[in-house]
């Protein structure tokens, strides 16, 4: 049975928190929580969401939870997990809430060995696409042209220069039995895929659009149709990977306009035409790679 | 120019004077801001530098300017504190004006071919990365004049090539050891050197690797290093108003430690009280231990007290200060935490 | 179950616990000091199609007797249910003291 | 010594005018100090912050955060509670963006004029109806502070606020 | 022109070190580096390489060289590179030599970063199989079976009962310009990549295999021969990515034994013929993938 | 049983016989051989643990026995005493048996619930890693009658879920450091206890935090750490013959730092010699400024010098020894690099 | 305090025959007391290796590397060199590995025995050696280490090496 | 040019750089004495294909008036070179003194 918004639990395990209003990593960590429930442990390394969920006498987690090192959020994921199976516990997901720092940058290491290890782990990025905690600097999956503190935007440097990391794919490139894409835009489709991966055994990756109102320079009150718009227009897309293929979710017959989801962000107010083009052409590309190696869900 | 600044921007803009070759930046709050200032200076081309996004921190290598100055800035001093052994020259500014000089004096005394040795400096996290006050920031013309052009044989070269970064063992490694030791000790005649440069140029004086204040007749001298000097100095003076005979000195670096200094500062003192930002967990404060080590070395037995504060950012107020200067004349415990006193 | 409000609300030295351990869901401080707008649910329109309570980051909605109703201790006012209602019916009123 | 506190929300500005202000005293003359910083948490954007600025004739030693202040500044109405009576020296003022008249406070509708001016924060509003209410800054030297720090683009409206300001609220 | 025996610098870049007679890995480092002659910067991490050739007095480096962190030969690569690039200095090659281990476990996060960034660098790691220096433990790369001191062969534990690690195409994943994979066995061909490598601009890999006599349990002299029957056999290829397409460089009809290749190994002696089955259908699957989906040279 | 052991040897057989559940490892010379006796033993089933094979280092929190002890070997001493401020208790091993017993006792100790601290036991890297010699290894039922079963309630649990390793502004962070470094002071009971405790099981007595030979009339006191102690007190005893009164103190824990123990065992003495592999660059070897720091808050001036050997893992040799003994009776600069005169 | 001193190539077990000695010995008596290590340094499997046993009645101290040698046991002719007698005590003797007499030295060839016992390596039969040659230790003392620390697999091999060895350098 | 032997073969605390930079390829040691055989070229033999020069790993066969030439300070004997030479131009001998 797929998870829907009314036979969600209807517990909440990560409240009270201070993150900003409108915060899409919180509700992708809310969510997912939602799915897992009482028998997760979660593990969070530095960045937003320990950051705001844990100040103690102020601690927001409901179910188990634990910051560990920026850098080795697999590997706690891998010692909790073989620390409670020791222990006789069995039946709990230990599930890491990771940046896209956190993830594709500092900590992808400690993923990769965990991945390699093959320890049955949940690790769960959610991508603001930049280290946000620390005040909106670059982070390998910041995209091609956004404005952060690090990529200035003006006369000599146009904000970010280089693509944002493929992510997804290196993760699957290690021949991992599940790791997906998601937004926050799109719920149900985030939700469905963390329950499966909970069902899975082994290491499970899942890489969520979790935007940022603060860092991308949207209204509190955007963040959930920016991470719908994201997928819509083709900078996103719906993945899995699975028994080593691919399969693309969500095949849009057309999309929305690249322009128009680049333009209400103020971490893209300087593009110029040219670099709107660039960026529609490697979108273009990406596609083009997807449909012609990628299964599609009929 | 003066510039309404923060610790962390003043700290940039010292860096910018130096004229770095290659930036690499890693973001940690509250150093943060250094780093956005020095992408904005690339960006706007008022630093030409190489701008590296590393992927996490690394111990970098460069045989060029950014050498010798990697930062650290932290809330308390614990983290530079557990670091006063890597053989790093380490400076502690009190406010944004002396980060800022430090910023650049650094470049000047790590680069020079007797010390060669890299360069901390730190700033008291948030109260003074964090703050804004007002800064005298030198013309580039004059940091010119200041700072020599960067000389160095240690790095590659195509005709001659070189292997590095190599190890060695049991027969030389204790050569190699003593002669960093003995590198980071000629430091102290070049940190004066570049002090005198420093004032002839800019016209501001600094003193070396302690900060004395009203010590050569106190009876009660508190030692502490950062921001916190200036209050400590305020109740000092207070004090006195009152008839009593303290003293304050800042400890500016502690490598090279001025274990001489520090000696000859309190040698007529009645006791002496340390209060630091750090606690070496199972025995006292690191600046503590360091300072009671100078003066058993020094053959001074007056009694010493270390108050440790501002761990995690906790305030030290005026009452603090006070309450030090009382507990150094009428004597308590060795070490003592400031705030806790239930459970003695 | 979910993360609560507690009575001890401040912590001194016997309180704080010998290692960073503690209880799960501790809470001491209510998010409603940053709402400058609040939102307003007008039950009559509301069919409880839990939209707003899926999508809100901060967990705040609930559908109780069919209807959505937003705990205003910790909904911190940034207007996500109400552009996720399709029906309209949730509105952003101004806060007032 | 002068001590002011802001009061305002992540995004509102608090923070720039408590350094505008302490910018515009500092550079007044060789003789004028000041320190601005913000409070330090994790609390993010939308969050109530504070902001301190501390003016005086000789060089701040002190660095911690205001026990008690002579002016509170707050920017938007419902941050205020009365409570912050604690926080003030006697004599002290509390100067609030409101519509509504109160004993407790110098109101100041600054999101009118801001509205008017099409500014999207009451920041610099706020500061300049400080400088009308009090002696600390005059409205010139908040000018060349505006100058100094806020981007071209911004500069005139803002200087604009501050001289409105400070002019309706003595009015 | 392709580089050959005859052609190549005559020169020895890596001379007088003290690896194992027989040494693989020296072997990678010698060749490549009378590929990249004196205007290479060599740049090696922890590990046997660094180990035998910097040790002061004796320093058998002839070009310049560094030793770096363990985890950090691609930040140093980027680090070297751009230093000299600030001096003027634009007619030379900043290359690392690391390790299976300071390639695939520790490592990986800092070339992870610098493909990221784009940096003109070239990284070469050497294959063991295992992390030799320290004495013969198991590496993200360690294949399947091997015995070494951490994944000890007995009733208990059966060795290595993980799967090498899929570097090459984990690397490929994040679009670099070029990555290849090679063998000290057939050097022509490494020799040329090498070669070809060096005249790419930006980001560039490759994985060669490089036995180790000590940790594999064969005699010194089977190095090479070694080297052969691993490609020989399909527990290797030989292949490329580049321009966001892989090829295959060489489509062996038909295989070696797979088991002589094992079993004249200590490291695999315990194997039993189950085990052997498992490797030769895992072999299977791989090669199938692979010749369905990379291009073959004609 | 007696065998014949390294010391990474009988140290992995000393944490085998505490029955850790969790052991994660990465190799690193010289610690590695411990490392791979554990894989050793997990496969052989002597051990039942998970193993983690780990792609780097990693500071690793496990809810259950393998918390407490990492563990710690370098070549010379300066790796270990640059951790001194991190909260860890640190034992510093003689020989092989001694880190069996260690590894033993520091599960007991770092377990306690009033301590709940991490423990590293510090064996010199091959001069006590690899040198082999006959070690008593104690029976499994006796190790299971000395270790009480591991209980904790800082875990995960789903009846009572936990949020840990959160972080803690100024107003209470202060407090947890002051209780870590409080938890570190009650160690040195629990030190004792553990000891007691073994001595009745195992019939092997220990000293607690310093282990004295000879010091009582001595004039001239030896103090050092680790493998270097024996050879000290071999000298000792033939200056002892020849009429010297010398003395040995061998500090056993660095943390909780044995400040009133030493100055104690050495009050009586004219002058003290501080031996040890390590160097603070810029200042002096970290346990001689410990030491002084020590006398210091004792009021003992006496003299003491420092004798930096060992550095890279070098020889110290019977003449150094000899003539350290010679330069502490006859005085000497405070810092001493052995086998370098030339430049003083 | 006696000391012996360990020539071989890496790989030739030079290390496992000094191990050997010392656990015989230790084990002999509870005044036995002793010492083995290898010499550390980066050359790899092939270079030349020193390995070093120190037995005595006393607990040993001094555990640095052995500077003059009772005996010293060459394991490959070719490491032989006449400045090892340097590393000699008076009346110390250097055992070789070797077909040829040499005044300097004790010759016992190994090769040959290992060979015809099919040993891969000459450790044990020096071993063998070294007993016979010297009061050091025991034959069976020796056979009561392999016993305890080789694999049962090469357990007898190695007994019977020593103990022939040690008889026919006697003869 | 290749790393080569060099006079000075002990240092001394003057001769101890101040950093750890130093000239590249600076040999003090040779590595005969790991060899236990010795590879000999059959110079009859020896067409001079290189491919002994190719694939020694210590790289210390160079081709000389096209023949294979050993640098016998440095050779292994690890009798690569005589398993790569397809003509059996090189025998492996015992190591004698
Ligand atoms: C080892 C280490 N380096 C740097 C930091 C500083 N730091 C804390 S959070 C953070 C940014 C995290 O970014 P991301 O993972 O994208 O999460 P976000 O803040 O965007 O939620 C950084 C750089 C740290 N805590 N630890
Ligand atoms: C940070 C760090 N951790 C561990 C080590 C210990 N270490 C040195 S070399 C090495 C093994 C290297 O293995 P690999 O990269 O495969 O190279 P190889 O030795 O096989 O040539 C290890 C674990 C180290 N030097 N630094
Ligand atoms: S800065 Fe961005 S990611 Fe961080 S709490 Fe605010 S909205 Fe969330
Ligand atoms: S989205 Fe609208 S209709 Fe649906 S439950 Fe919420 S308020 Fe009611
Ligand atoms: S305004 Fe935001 S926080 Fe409040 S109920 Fe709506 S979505 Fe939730
Ligand atoms: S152990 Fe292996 S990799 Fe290391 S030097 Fe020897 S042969 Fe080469
Ligand atoms: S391989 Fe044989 S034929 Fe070819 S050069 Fe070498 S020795 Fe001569
Ligand atoms: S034996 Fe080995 S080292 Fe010597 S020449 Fe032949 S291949 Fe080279
Ligand atoms: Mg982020
Ligand atoms: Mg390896």
């Amino acid at each position: 049975m797929s998870v829907t918004a009314k036979n969600l639990d209807t517990n909440e395990y990560f409240y009270g928190h201070k993150a900003c209003a409108g915060c899409g990593g919180s509700l992708a960590v809310r969510a997912a929580l939602k799915v897992l429930g009482e028998h997760s442990v979660a593990v969070l390394p530095a960045g937003c969401m320990s950051a705001v969920g844990f100040n103690f006498p102020q601690l927001c987690f409901a179910n188990n939870a634990i910051i560990s090192m920026f850098a080795g959020t697999a590997s706690m994921l891998t010692g909790v997990e073989a620390g409670l199976r020791r222990r006789g516990i069995t039946d709990f997901q230990a599930v890491g809430f990771a940046g896209d720092g956190g993830t594709a940058d500092i900590g992808i290491q400690a993923l990769s060995g965990a991945i390699d290890r093959g320890d049955n782990i949940l690790y769960i990025c959610y991508d603001n696409e930049a280290y946000m905690n620390t005040g909106i600097q670059k982070s390998g999956l910041t995209p091609f042209g956004a404005k952060t503190t690090t990529t200035p935007a003006g006369a000599n440097i146009h904000g970010n220069l280089r693509p944002k990391k493929n992510l997804f794919e290196i993760v699957a490139a290690h021949d991992i039995p599940y790791a997906a894409t998601a937004t926050v835009g799109y719920l149900p489709d985030f939700l469905n895929k963390v329950e499966k991966a909970k069902n899975i055994k082994g290491t499970k990756f899942i890489h969520v659009i979790a935007p940022c109102p603060t860092g991308w320079g949207i209204p509190v009150s955007d963040t959930v149709e920016a991470a719908r718009e994201i997928a819509d227009c083709g900078l996103w897309y719906l993945a899995e990977y699975e028994n080593g293929e691919f399969t693309l979710n969500r095949d849009p017959k057309e999309f929305t306009s690249v322009e128009d989801y680049l333009k209400r962000q103020a971490r893209f107010k300087h593009l110029t035409d040219e670099d709107i083009r660039v960026i529609i052409e490697s979108r273009d590309k990406k596609w083009a790679h997807i449909r012609q190696n990628w299964k599609t869900k009929e | 120019m003066k510039q309404y600044l923060s610790g962390d921007e003043a700290f940039a803009a010292g860096i910018r004077l130096a004229r770095p070759e290659v930036v690499s930046a890693y973001p940690i709050t509250p150093q943060t801001i250094v780093v956005e200032r020095l992408s904005d200076m690339v960006e706007d081309g008022s630093l030409d530098a190489e701008f590296i996004h590393v992927e996490s921190e690394h111990v970098m290598m460069n045989a060029n300017r950014s050498t010798a100055l990697p930062w650290n800035i932290y809330g308390d001093q614990r983290d530079s504190l557990a670091l006063l052994d890597t053989g790093w020259i380490q400076a502690y500014a009190e406010n944004a004006q002396e980060a800022l000089d430090l910023a650049l004096m650094s470049y000047y005394i790590a680069e020079k071919k007797d010390v060669s040795t890299p360069f901390m400096v730190n700033l008291d996290g948030f109260i003074l990365t964090h703050t804004y006050e007002e800064v005298d920031v030198p013309e580039q013309a004059d940091a010119d004049r200041f700072l020599p052009k960067y000389e160095t044989e240690n790095c590659f070269d195509f005709e001659h090539p070189k292997n590095m970064a190599f190890s060695a063992g049991p027969d030389t490694n204790y050569i190699f050891k003593y002669k960093e030791h003995a590198a980071l000790l000629r430091a102290v005649p070049v940190i004066a050197e570049a002090e005198e440069k420093f004032a002839l140029i800019f016209g501001r004086k600094y003193t070396g690797l302690i900060d004395t204040y009203n010590t050569e007749d106190a009876d009660y001298i508190l030692i502490t290093l950062g921001t916190i000097a200036g209050l400590s100095r305020e109740i000092a003076d207070k004090l006195r108003a009152e008839g009593k005979k303290v003293g304050v000195l800042r400890i500016r670096y502690m490598r090279p430690f001025p274990t001489v200094e520090i000696a000859e500062a309190v040698k007529n003192a009645k006791a002496v009280a340390v209060l630091e930002k750090d606690i070496s967990f199972g025995a006292a404060g690191t600046v503590y231990t360091n300072v009671t080590s100078a003066l058993q070395q020094a053959g001074l037995n007056i009694p010493a007290y270390n108050f440790i504060g501002g761990l995690g950012g906790r305030n030290i107020s005026h009452a603090d200060i006070t309450d030090i200067f009382e507990k150094t004349e009428h004597g308590t415990e060795r070490v003592n935490f400031i705030g806790i006193e239930v459970q003695k | 179950m979910k993360p609560y409000i507690r009575e001890k609300k401040t912590f001194g030295f016997a309180d704080v616990p010998e290692d960073t351990c503690y209880e799960a869901g501790y809470l001491v401080t209510v998010n409603a000091g940053w709402r400058s707008i609040r939102p307003v649910i007008n039950s009559q329109k509301c069919v409880g199609c839990s939209q707003c309570y899926l999508y809100c980051p901060d967990g705040v909605i609930s559908i109780q007797n069919g209807k959505a109703v937003i705990d205003y201790d910790f909904c911190k006012g940034c207007g996500i249910c109400e552009k996720t209602c399709k029906i309209g019916a949730i509105e952003m009123e101004a806060e007032r003291k | 010594m002068k001590e002011i506190l802001w009061l305002g929300r992540g995004g509102q500005g608090a923070f720039t005018a408590a350094k505008l202000l302490g910018a515009a005293y500092a550079a007044k003359s060789e003789d004028s100090y000041s320190l601005a910083f913000p409070s330090f948490g994790p609390e993010r954007r939308g969050a109530p912050v504070r902001a301190f600025t501390k003016l005086d004739a000789k060089p701040i030693l002190d660095r911690s955060e205001t026990e008690l202040a002579d002016y509170i500044v707050i920017l938007d109405e419902t941050l205020f509670s009365t409570g912050l009576s604690k926080l003030l020296k006697p004599g002290g003022k509390i100067i609030v963006n409101t519509k509504s008249d109160k004993p407790e406070w110098v109101a100041f509708d600054g999101d009118t004029l801001a509205k008017n001016l099409r500014l999207p924060v009451v920041n610099t509003v706020m500061l300049g109806a400080l400088s009308g209410v009090s002696d600390v800054v005059s409205v010139s030297d908040l000018e060349t502070a505006i100058d100094g720090y806020l981007s071209p683009k911004i500069r005139e409206k803002n200087k604009q606020a501050v001289a409105q300001a400070a002019e309706e609220v003595r009015s």
